[in-house]
């Protein structure tokens, strides 16, 4: 970049307990370092997490949004996933109608004892944040 | 049930676009139910107008607040302190609700945030089907209990019109003709002499608008 | 309320997390935090007399709400639990901020580890301040168990209740006990005979006086939750209302043949595997022993454990008894079961000829013979036609007729192929998606025998170990319902995925069920109403958790 | 509390299912692992969903094993061996050896210091089993170590903040009385060097599924071992070690075509222009929701039918495949730049040992056999029960149902006999 002070996104990850707060632990255990701008909120599934929570995390100065969920097929609560991408789908669309870029907001998927492709879920979402920028919905200094 | 919609947000930005602070009021009554205007949807709506002021470079400050019934004057009463706050109102109510507070209220500009839709009922979660026309004039009891006024494309009662297509409407083939299934119910109870009777055609100018219904002292 | 006093105590793993985090640096930030009154750092908050330190301060500074920054609570999450309670506290007045797993051991970067640090630190403050109270309490339940199916399966489950000490009600549709199992002509590869099976089986099952075996019997109306279940059962033209803790599904399947995917019609010489082994159970109905038999089978990828055994099986009771010639065809022989490779070379060695097609063959029927015309691979894609005078052919396995019945009664999802759905296929998988429902055998997936019967003794002693104590434990009113806010618009019971939340109609208020309701949070997200709080994750404590982006 | 006991010999996921079964209903249950952690093979496998779960159930290991942690009643006897076994059901004597851990897993917080600062070269001495390890502390491993290799290294012991390390202990002897045991020793992965003309362990590029395994779950992906590129054509080889009775394995393994389709999709997931060939006998397509898969995998993964018979390398990234065609009626040569062995499971090469110390008969394929067919717990010796792989080729969630069953089994025998 030539801008001098380099972008650090701030992303906001909801993550299930039953599948990426378990899979965190096991990329520290094996050391797997990932962006520490991470702000991991654990919730009990991701059939928790309501439209409301997202926007206010984008209220609150987030980048990006991600809820961190289990396999389609493996929820604990049968399809408290599905919910949760329904839910993305809708915060998308709200952002949509502010003139925000929906890819701010998006479900990914890992197992519980999957570490390496949860810090690799870290790092793409720090990629593509860092690519759509600083949000515009930050509040203003 | 009143089944109700938001607006598209543009409308609604365009609405409110002079104001600062604005009072949201949602209603705990038929649009809690529909979706469209309970507590959560007040806050979703609070929550994405204030960031949309943000990205267009402004602020929003907004409160909230839900009644049990914005079409009861008393309900209304308990928004006073909120709403001397505020610049304007926004209600997520259904037009009856947004005239109460208007009526009740009348230095401060009320907006609807919804569209009122039609009378309902749930399909499944998530889905609300008009099945009456609140015409003033009830017909269902020839029916078998289906709305041909509503659930008919063209309104007939002296149905099916002939296009009908295997049990489907030829206006929209997504929808069941009403009808057929007018027909199957009524072959159900065994009531089919009532197809053949013909209906003289309703006379909807003649009904008196407002209505106004007064029921008897209890 | 009592004036918020929040306790925050932070491990440093033996001087290790202090190398990539500032510990000193975040206790004076969070000194200065409302209503944090105590901030310390420990070496290790694992041993005891660490533990036996936090219960002191707790105790000595009136602390009311506790936050422990440290590993993942994975490891101590329960006993820190403990350790509150021991100070007096209830165990849900706790938040642990993962520091160690989650933040010094995968940020290198001493200022950006402190950084997060500190937020993970301030989030568990910021949530631990809005927690409620949470109780614990032992609710009692009824010890019985209701079996619906008296298949072998159905009475494996009872038999192994029954042995351990649980009172069951075994019911069954038909007039007789056995299932499927009365019509088997031999299990191969078990060396038992399905009569010597049946028949022991019948003895324990009569002989037990755990065991009430209903039959000519069926499931009328089910209410209540786990642990007490009351069902209404019919038996003839009396009905019988009876208490379960809880309730396993052992219904079984159907067969049915499909002419229109198959492209040909039954007859008298192309039958079914189930009428074939009528026709081997009594012999008085073969009216011509058969020269030569053939046997197809995925014939619409039904890839179902069913077909093979129970073709090499009747194959052999052929070959054995009739001395007959006998083909089968399929694409792919599922052997993957106790015995079955071991079984298909025996098969094989008695002179059984296998075919495995690509395609599936031609079926053509004259003079009284079926003549099938089939690629066979092993002969360099030659084509083979095989005369046969009996032709038997798969049939699709179907959930029973009565699924949907029971499924809208007892309120239970139906999963792929219309089988009952479990609630996490591989995770709990004889649990139904309702607390206190589960299901044996073959009702939710085609298992063979040998799965089956391992499938019903793990549903019967999942039941045991739910209710055998007489109680239960349950948290009381982890997530509740306003009834002011509630519009009873059944948005909650619709979504719950366990069947937990029910409409009282008299307090007119959604209510959760305590015993069935498993903590998902989906209600209080879909609630338009905002009526309900998960106690332990209440919107107040998400928004307040996001504060510190 | 009900005061009984219960050996469980076998820390994997059958041995694990069998402990938890019987600790929720107030057994006391001693669980024996010769390994320094519990969860067995499975602990080392990965995840193999793509966008979906795939069902391989490996995450439901250190699930299943969390709950061990948090049960009081069982107690976990690492590093060990059973020496002698007698008595008999309600009243078995168990003698059993355990090796030297060196850390001391009530005081190891598994902070990592001492790994960190271990100077062995190249794998540290001190390390810890597996991220989910249970106990959750590190372990020496003695070859390694210099300390027992005649260097004066004292390095970790003196730097542990929790002086949890220890290098004076020797062998210790344990005295159980137990009500009754339960055997789930798993198995071996058939050892495909046996298959010689396959290649492996000769072609860098030929691997097992169990290598596969491995790969995916300390790195996340998998490369050409001879180049570090990604494959781009890989063949799996379906069979190998099993349903085979040339080499005594008359039976089918079971998990190897459906390890052998989820992998396949895995890696297409990854790098979704890699081509897959899967050579099969018969393929094993049942279990619940399995076929749905199956059906989706064949859009994508070229299925051949016949076992291919020799490999021959013509460059590192090169294997030439022999197989017959069946379509074609002839022999046919592919060039793949990965091929991967689908080995299946054997038995144990300890069970005859086992079999000797316990009394108990084994199989035709050399699993411990059970008494009665209609009973596939129980074995020859009254309070002496199987459960999982070690009495024959089981996938995970079967492995658990079977230990589960194990259990049941103990706790209606034992309330049978009113022990």
């Amino acid at each position: 970049m030539t801008t001098g002070v380099e972008f650090l996104p701030c992303i906001v990850a909801f993550c299930c307990v039953h599948s990426a707060y378990q899979a965190a632990d096991a990329a520290g255990r094996m050391r797997i370092p990932y962006p520490e701008n991470i702000i991991m909120v654990h919730i009990p599934c991701a059939g928790r997490v309501d439209t409301l929570h997202i926007l206010r995390a984008f209220e609150n100065g987030a980048d990006g949004v991600v809820i961190l969920a289990c396999h389609e097929g493996a929820c604990h609560h049968i399809l408290g996933n599905i919910r949760a991408k329904e839910r993305v789908e809708r915060a998308n669309a709200l952002l949509r109608e502010i003139g925000v870029d929906g890819r701010r907001v998006e479900m990914r998927t890992c197992a519980p004892n999957d570490g390496s492709r949860f810090a690799r879920v870290c790092h793409e979402l720090e990629e593509k944040i860092k690519e759509l920028g600083p949000s515009p919905l930050r509040k203003h200094a | 049930m009143i089944i109700a919609e938001r607006k598209p947000l543009e409308d609604i930005k365009q609405m409110i676009a002079q104001y600062k602070k604005i009072l949201l009021v949602g209603c705990g009554t038929c649009v809690t139910v529909c979706w469209a205007g309970g507590e959560k949807e007040v806050g979703i709506l609070a929550s994405q107008l204030r960031l949309a002021f943000r990205r267009d470079g402004g602020e929003l400050e907004t409160l909230e607040a839900t009644v049990e019934r914005q079409c009861e004057k008393e309900m209304v009463e308990e928004l006073k302190d909120k709403i001397q706050q505020v610049e304007a109102v926004l209600s997520l109510g259904c037009g009856a609700g947004v005239q109460t507070i208007a009526d009740r209220f009348e230095e401060t500009p009320v907006y609807p945030a919804l569209n009122t839709k039609f009378v309902g009922m749930p399909e499944r979660e998530g889905l609300w089907i008009e099945n009456c026309g609140a015409c003033g004039d009830c017909f269902l009891d020839r029916t078998g209990g289906i709305c041909p006024i509503v659930r008919c494309a063209k309104g007939l009662l002296n149905g099916p019109c002939g296009g009908t297509n295997k049990g489907k409407c030829e206006v929209d083939p997504e929808k069941d003709c009403a009808w057929t299934l007018i027909y199957r119910r009524l072959e159900k109870q065994g009531r089919l002499d009532l197809m053949r009777k013909y209906y003289p055609p309703r006379n909807f100018q003649a009904v008196v608008r407002p209505g106004k219904i007064e029921a008897q002292r209890v | 309320m009592d004036e918020v006093k929040i306790g925050v105590f932070i491990c440093n793993c033996g001087d290790t997390i202090s190398k990539s985090v500032d510990l000193l640096d975040i206790r004076a930030r969070l000194e200065k935090l409302a209503d944090v009154a105590l901030v310390s750092i420990g070496h290790d908050l694992c041993s005891p007399q660490a533990q036996q330190a936090i219960r002191k301060d707790i105790i000595d500074n009136g602390i009311n709400r506790v936050v422990i920054a440290a590993c993942s609570p994975q490891l101590y999450g329960d006993a820190l639990a403990n350790l509150v309670e021991k100070a007096g506290l209830n165990r849900h007045l706790l938040s642990v901020a993962n520091i160690r797993e989650q933040c010094s051991w995968v940020h290198p970067d001493k200022d950006k580890a402190t950084k997060k640090a500190m937020v993970q630190i301030r989030m568990a403050v910021d949530k631990v301040r809005l927690q409620d109270v949470v109780e614990q309490a032992e609710v009692e339940v009824y010890k019985d168990v209701l079996v619906i199916g008296g298949g072998i399966v159905g009475m494996e489950v009872a038999i192994e209740l029954s042995n351990l000490n649980l009172r069951t009600t075994l019911i069954e549709k038909e007039a007789n006990l056995g299932g499927r199992l009365k019509q088997f002509a031999a299990l191969y590869p078990l060396q038992v005979t399905p009569e010597e099976m049946l028949t022991s089986r019948l003895k324990q099952v009569t002989g037990s006086e755990n065991i009430d075996a209903l039959t000519s019997a069926g499931l009328k109306d089910l209410s209540g939750e786990v642990g007490n279940f009351t069902a209404k059962i019919r038996k003839g033209n009396e009905e019988i209302s009876r208490n379960f803790g809880a309730i396993i599904l052992a219904t079984g399947y159907e067969t049915l043949f499909l002419d229109k995917v198959y492209g040909f019609e039954l007859g008298d010489n192309i039958i079914t595997q189930s009428q074939l082994e009528g026709m081997l159970k009594s012999p008085g109905e073969i009216k011509k022993i058969p020269q030569s038999v053939g046997f197809v089978f995925d014939i619409c990828d039904e890839h179902s454990r069913i077909s093979t055994p129970s073709t090499l099986r009747n194959a052999l009771v052929i070959k054995e008894r009739f001395g007959s010639e006998v083909y089968v065809l399929c694409r792919n022989l599922q052997v993957d079961g106790a015995g079955l490779e071991k079984l298909y070379q025996d098969v094989r060695n008695k002179g059984v000829i296998f075919f495995k097609f690509e395609r599936f063959p031609k079926v053509l029927r004259e003079n009284g013979k079926i003549n099938i015309q089939v690629e066979d691979l092993s002969m360099a894609r030659e084509q083979v036609m095989l005369s046969c005078d009996l032709l038997v052919v798969e049939e699709k396995v179907v959930p029973h007729q009565d699924f949907a019945t029971l499924e809208s009664m007892l309120n239970i999802g139906l999963g792929p192929r219309d089988f009952y759905q479990e609630d996490n296929v591989h995770l709990y998988p004889t649990s139904s998606t309702k607390s206190g429902i589960f299901f044996a055998g073959n009702c939710h997936q085609d298992l063979d025998l040998g799965r089956a019967l391992t499938d019903a003794s793990n549903a019967a002693s999942e039941a045991y170990q739910l209710i055998s104590s007489g109680k239960m434990r349950v948290e009381v009113e982890r997530v509740v319902v306003d009834p002011d806010k509630c519009a009873l618009c059944l948005t909650c019971l619709r979504f719950c995925p366990h069947d937990a939340i029910r409409i009282d109609y008299e307090k007119k208020t959604a209510h959760i069920l305590d015993l069935a309701c498993q903590g998902c949070g989906i209600c209080a997200a879909v609630c338009p109403a905002k009526a309900i709080k998960f106690k332990d994750w209440s919107d107040d404590q998400i928004l307040a958790e996001l504060e510190v982006v | 509390m009900v005061n009984k006991s219960v050996l469980v010999l076998g820390g994997g996921i059958a041995g694990v299912a069998s402990s938890l079964r019987l600790a929720v209903n107030g057994f006391k249950v001693y669980l024996v692992e010769r390994e320094p952690t519990i969860g067995g093979a499975a602990l080392f496998f990965c995840c193999k969903a793509t966008e979906a779960c795939n069902q391989c159930s490996v995450c439901l290991v250190p699930e299943k094993i969390a709950e061990v942690k948090a049960q009081p009643q069982i107690s976990l006897l690492t590093n060990s061996q059973v020496a002698e076994i007698s008595g008999q059901v309600g009243d078995f004597s168990v003698r059993l050896i355990q090796r030297p851990r060196f850390v001391d897993p009530e005081k190891c917080t598994a902070c990592g210091v001492c790994a960190e600062l271990c100077p062995s070269q190249p794998n540290k001495a001190i390390y810890l089993p597996s991220p989910q390890a249970l106990p959750y502390a590190y372990a020496i491993d003695k070859n390694n170590c210099l300390h027992f290799n005649g260097v004066e290294c004292n390095i970790c012991s003196q730097e542990c903040p929790f002086g949890a390390i220890d290098f004076d202990r020797s062998p210790e002897k344990i005295e159980l009385s137990v009500d009754a045991i339960i055997i789930a020793t798993g198995f071996d992965v058939f050892n495909a060097k046996e298959k010689g003309c396959l290649g492996y362990g000769r072609y860098t590029n030929v691997l097992t599924g169990l290598d596969l395994e491995r790969k995916f779950s300390t790195q996340g992906s998998i490369t050409l071992p001879s180049s570090g590129k990604a494959p781009q054509n890989v063949a799996f080889i379906q069979c190998v070690g099993s349903r085979d009775v040339h080499i005594g394995n008359g039976y089918c393994s079971q998990i190897c075509c459906k390890y052998a389709m989820r992998f396949a999709k895995l890696l297409q997931y990854q790098h979704p222009e890699t081509k897959i060939t899967i050579f099969y006998m018969d393929l094993q397509t049942a279990g619940k929701g399995f076929g749905e898969f199956y059906q989706q995998c064949k859009e994508t993964i070229r299925f051949v039918r016949g076992i291919p018979v020799e490999i021959s390398e013509i460059s590192p990234d090169e294997l030439e495949v022999k197989y017959e065609d069946f379509i074609e009626g002839k022999v046919a040569k592919e060039i793949f730049d990965l091929v991967i062995l689908s080995v299946g499971i054997t038995p144990r090469k300890d069970s005859s040992n086992i079999a000797r110390i316990l009394g108990i008969n084994l199989g035709e394929w050399g699993f411990f056999d059970t008494q009665d067919h209609l009973d596939s717990t129980e074995t020859n010796v009254e309070g002496i029960f199987v459960a999982g792989t070690c009495h024959g080729p089981k996938d995970i969630p079967e492995s658990i149902a079977h230990g589960a069953q194990a259990a049941s089994k103990v706790i209606q025998t034992l309330a049978a006999r009113g022990i």
